[in-house]
């Protein structure tokens, strides 16, 4: 049988790829593609809690739905600021962040 | 006025009886599209009605391995059901084409032409899948079979008769947003994997025409199923049962024709392909079989699409029955009976239309959506909310 | 080194350079164009033009004069007919030859002909850049009938060879004022039709209305001729400027439009086919039942002196100027052609258009490629 | 039975996890990213909430890889440089992983799953969680007036 153990395991698996991924990326896009799973890992944990432990209330789903508006959110306005660095910059680099500072 | 006779190029003559494409055989079209019409009920009857009735009947269903053959046998009817679909449209559309246009359409292939797309199929399978140098070999494969899966997702969740359908989900609703969502990656892949500029322009242009019609069109079927109250396709039609919705929900019903006719890329929508403009737009570089998924994913969706229009706005299934017991076998068929002529009338519009209109431009189609489909939708939306009070409190 | 027509890369973020052309469907024909765009909308358009270039007037320097009208036809193909008459004009005017009464009737409904067959064309291929495939089968349709009754007295369809020095190569067939009527009969139940698919469309007007606008100013000084100068609000017509053949007798409007966009030229032509019919009518009423198709040409022609004859084919102005030594070839001709001016405006009206507006403006300059190369 | 099932559904989506980290190709990450998210909506289907599998099935796995590949368009790059070996990093994540990992495998050993309704979900997303619900539509507002201030071009 599957137990939440289980569920949890690959979230904890899947939060340290997506950790992974947001330290050592340099382009912008490919941070923001690792918040997403790090967004993700998390969900997964609240969603697989509630469906487990909570079957009054399953507060965690709604958790897992609000994680995902706010990742919605968050992805536009990191693309908006991406877009406008691009037009300065010419480039997605972090590195480009860094010259800008100051 | 003396008319030359057409040369006649024996060499190339099939083997087929009917070989004259002089001569137009409106009987032998009649004929030809009735069994069509027959093949494609048969085979719904035995995937919908047939196969899991045995199933059922047998207890197969209890295992895990029956079970497992069941979904099996069901994806392959599923797919059988799309390619069939596939076959019969592209024929038909190249002949109501050719009636618009005042000529025959394709005749050389079987009786009155009506076996064209066999001999097209084959034709695509025997070219080279030509792929450019500087392409990305991987997503250039993936994204005609992803376009062909998305729009053969849909398929899965739509209801057919009473009782008659693959996946009942309850929230039927939101799956076929996220799957037509789906369908807009066979392009934006596709036109960024082949690296020219066309594609990648015809990937621009879909990507912009995605998240233009997706909102209102999410917002159409949002209204229907507030005004239902069900997500399940299935409570849906059951729910227009007196009156079917097109009436109440003529708003939602206006919003989601004009997106869904986006959503399939056809005239006056087919901005990113758009022949004229960018030479096809996201299948310039695509051949042989790579593009025959495009091309088929292009007319399952012909199909699915008013299939939707019927399945919310038309009254899906329902028809006289003629005192049948609705929960009968031979009630069911015949409700499928319905919901495919239905189905073929809207069928016949979208080709309709994909005839007659030139194309809008591409920031005509953004204004339509934000400005004009996108108020209209959530005014349908509110609308159908205080119908569905009014349907409560009576 | 740069020539004049290449351009380079910036090294702007967002400009990306194309080349629509000389194989992209909408070009209707062998241009290019090279297009930076930024997004959808066009930053440059630089075009390349000579894919079709054939020496046509050196040929033409080489061969004896009955033997020049035969490549004259090969400019504008779309409306080969009425590229023959200019030169034979001019060459009439230099060796004085009469041209009888019946044959500049047959010469103003043959031209006439053509025109409608020429616009047919361009509604049809322009309505194919918009994106809609049936006013190409319908166009092509009613071409077929004008180039049929041409064939039958003619004996060619396209590019029938069938103007001459001092009127038309041979009498027109018994049966050729009956087809014309009927033929007239038959568009002009037509015409309702192209209007609902094309003007009176609101798609159509969608797209059209408001797009490429090209200032009178700038029209007369660019050189343009033809419907894209009438569009614009100039009433310049050869054939009410500098009358040839029968016009002076007809009665027509030339119609004009202010505007100036992509709907101004659709409308000019489409009301030109309207005038087109009226003045075939009055060309059949007219045209007298007997008498010689052909004045009298001397058997050896040497021509000498120069000579500028215009007249206004499907496209606009389209001249012959010719300089004969007292040989019976000619020295120089030069072919001033109106798709080659009107090509000119290109950058003009492109730059600043989005994509989908440059190819419906293209479509409305209606350029020919063989006349614009030669 | 089930288990396999999670297995082969949780092997995938840390594979296509893994191939967004370390791909060089930036369109293929956008799909692996795509791909995982896809199998993660088969995931909430096994926790019996369908509602939420379709939600995320459509913005997690249809929207925001479409969008992140517009931007991959719009800015043109096409491949990233290589995760660079940061050793310290990737101990730190295998650490993460494994501690996480275990302690939640100990932890919480509960077997059975309560499925829940989209309109149970709706239900108390318009009653328990209404403030945030609110909350959250308003965020969302922001972010698209917010994206759309940021992004527009400043006409000179």
């Amino acid at each position: 049988m599957i137990t939440l153990g289980h569920y949890l395991t690959l979230s904890a698996v899947l939060f340290a790829i997506g950790l992974f991924g947001v330290l050592t990326k340099r382009n912008v896009i490919a941070v923001l593609m690792s918040v997403e799973i790090l967004l993700n890992a998390a969900a997964i944990a609240f969603a697989a809690t509630a469906a487990y432990r909570d079957p009054l209330f399953f507060s965690g789903q709604l958790f897992a739905l609000f994680i995902i508006v706010v990742a919605a959110a968050e992805l536009s306005i990191g693309f908006a600021i991406l877009l406008t660095l691009y037009r300065h910059a010419g480039s997605v680099s972090t590195d480009v962040i860094e010259e800008m500072r100051g | 006025m003396s008319r030359m006779p057409l040369p006649l190029d024996r060499h190339i003559k099939p083997k087929l009886v009917g070989y004259d494409p002089t001569r137009p055989r409106p009987g032998v079209e009649r004929l030809a599209y009735t069994l069509f019409f027959g093949s494609l009920w048969a085979l719904v009857v035995v995937a919908y009605g047939l196969v899991p009735a045995l199933f059922r009947s047998q207890g197969w269903l209890d295992g895990a391995l029956g079970f497992f053959f069941y979904a099996v046998i069901e994806a392959l009817l599923a797919f059988g059901i799309a390619a069939v679909v596939a076959l019969i449209l592209i024929v038909v559309l190249r002949k109501y084409l050719g009636k618009v246009q005042e000529r025959v359409g394709p005749m050389h292939y079987g009786p009155a032409g009506v076996l064209q797309t066999v001999f097209d199929a084959l034709k695509l399978l025997g070219k080279e899948d030509f792929a450019p140098a500087n392409v990305d070999p991987l997503i250039f494969r993936l994204a005609p079979a992803i376009t062909f899966v998305s729009a053969f997702l849909m398929l899965v969740a739509v209801p057919v008769a009473g009782g008659w359908v693959m996946a009942d989900l309850n929230v039927g609703l939101l799956f076929i947003v996220a799957a037509s969502t789906l369908g807009a990656y066979g392009v934006v892949l596709g036109g960024l994997a082949q690296g020219g500029k066309w594609g990648m322009l015809g990937a621009f242009r879909a990507g912009a025409q995605l998240v233009s019609y997706e909102v209102p069109l999410a917002l159409a079927l949002l209204a229907v199923g507030v005004y239902s109250g069900s997500l399940r396709l299935s409570d849906i039609v059951e729910h227009q049962q007196g009156l079917w919705h097109v009436v109440p929900m003529f708003i939602p019903f206006l919003v989601y024709l004009v997106a869904s006719i986006a959503e399939l890329k056809s005239t006056p929508f087919d901005l990113p392909e758009a022949e004229s403009e960018l030479i096809g737009g996201f299948n310039t570089e695509y051949s042989g079989m790579s593009f025959a998924f495009f091309f088929l994913a292009e007319f399952v969706e012909l199909f699915l699409l008013p299939a939707l229009v019927v399945v919310l706005f038309f009254g899906g299934w329902h028809g006289p029955l003629f005192g049948l017991d609705p929960a009968s076998f031979a009630a069911q068929a015949l409700q499928s009976f319905y919901f495919l002529v239905k189905t073929a009338v809207w069928v016949w519009i979208f080709m309709w239309i994909r005839a007659t209109l030139p194309r809008f431009r591409d920031d005509q189609l953004m204004d339509l959506a934000w400005k004009g489909l996108l108020p209209l939708a959530l005014f349908g939306l509110i609308l159908a909310a205080f119908l569905r009070m009014f349907v409560e409190v009576v | 080194m740069r020539g004049p027509t290449q351009i380079l890369p910036t090294d702007r973020a967002d400009e990306m350079l194309i080349n629509m052309g000389p194989q992209h469907p909408a070009t209707h024909g062998v241009l290019k164009v090279v297009i930076g765009l930024e997004g959808e909308r066009v930053t440059r358009a630089v075009p390349h033009i000579g894919f079709l270039h054939r020496n046509h007037e050196k040929i033409e320097e080489a061969r004896t004069y009955p033997q020049i009208i035969t490549y004259t036809d090969r400019m504008d193909y779309v409306s080969g007919l009425q590229n023959e008459l200019p030169f034979i004009l001019a060459v009439e005017d230099l060796l004085g030859v009469e041209v009888p009464d019946r044959a500049k009737y047959l010469r103003v409904i043959f031209f006439e002909l053509y025109r409608l067959a020429s616009h047919l064309v361009w509604l049809g291929t322009g309505m194919l850049d918009f994106g809609a495939i049936t006013p190409f089968l319908y166009t092509f349709r009613d071409r077929e009938r004008i180039l049929e009754i041409v064939e039958k007295t003619a004996g060619a369809r396209m590019l029938p060879n069938y103007f001459t020095f001092g009127g038309v190569r041979r009498d027109v067939h018994p049966d050729f004022f009956k087809d014309v009527a009927d033929f007239l009969d038959f568009f002009e139940k037509r015409l309702p039709d192209y209007y609902a698919l094309v003007l009176d469309s609101p798609v159509f007007q969608a797209r059209a209305v408001g797009v490429g606008v090209l200032p009178k100013e700038r029209a007369i000084a660019r050189g343009a001729s033809g419907p894209v100068l009438r569009a614009s609000g100039v009433a310049y017509d050869v054939r009410k400027a500098e009358p040839y053949d029968a016009y002076p007798e007809i009665e027509f409007e030339v119609p004009v439009r202010e505007e100036g966009d992509v709907y101004a030229r659709f409308w000019v032509r489409f009301k030109e086919m309207e005038e087109s019919i009226k003045i075939i009518r009055q060309a059949i009423e007219k045209t007298p039942k007997v008498g010689p198709y052909k004045g009298k040409v001397p058997a050896r022609m040497k021509v000498k002196g120069s000579r500028y004859r215009a007249v206004e084919i499907s496209r606009g102005h389209l001249g012959a100027h010719v300089v004969g030594d007292g040989t019976d070839r000619p020295y120089r001709i030069k072919h001033r052609s109106p798709s080659f001016a009107n090509l000119q405006l290109i950058p003009d009206l492109l730059v600043g258009a989005r994509f989908a507006d440059a190819i419906a403006i293209l479509s409305s300059l209606d350029p020919v490629f063989g006349e614009v190369d030669r | 039975m089930s288990l396999v099932a999670f297995a082969i559904l949780a092997g995938l989506i840390l594979a296509g996890a893994l191939v967004v980290v370390f791909s060089s190709n930036i369109v293929r990450a956008a799909v692996a990213l795509a791909f995982t998210f896809f199998l993660i909506a088969g995931l909430y289907f096994m926790l019996g909430s369908p509602m939420l599998a379709v939600v995320q099935f459509a913005v997690n796995a249809a929207a925001i890889p479409i969008l992140t590949l517009f931007i991959i368009m719009m800015t043109r790059s096409r491949s990233v440089r290589p995760a660079s070996g940061i050793f310290v990093l990737v101990a730190l994540a295998v650490v993460i992983a494994f501690a996480g990992g275990l302690w939640a495998y100990l932890g919480a050993a509960e077997t059975q799953v309560f499925p829940v309704s989209p309109e149970g979900i709706g239900l108390r997303l318009l009653s328990v969680t209404l403030f945030p619900f609110e909350v959250a539509s308003v965020l969302l507002l922001l972010a698209m007036v917010g994206a759309i201030v940021l992004a527009r071009r400043v006409e000179e």
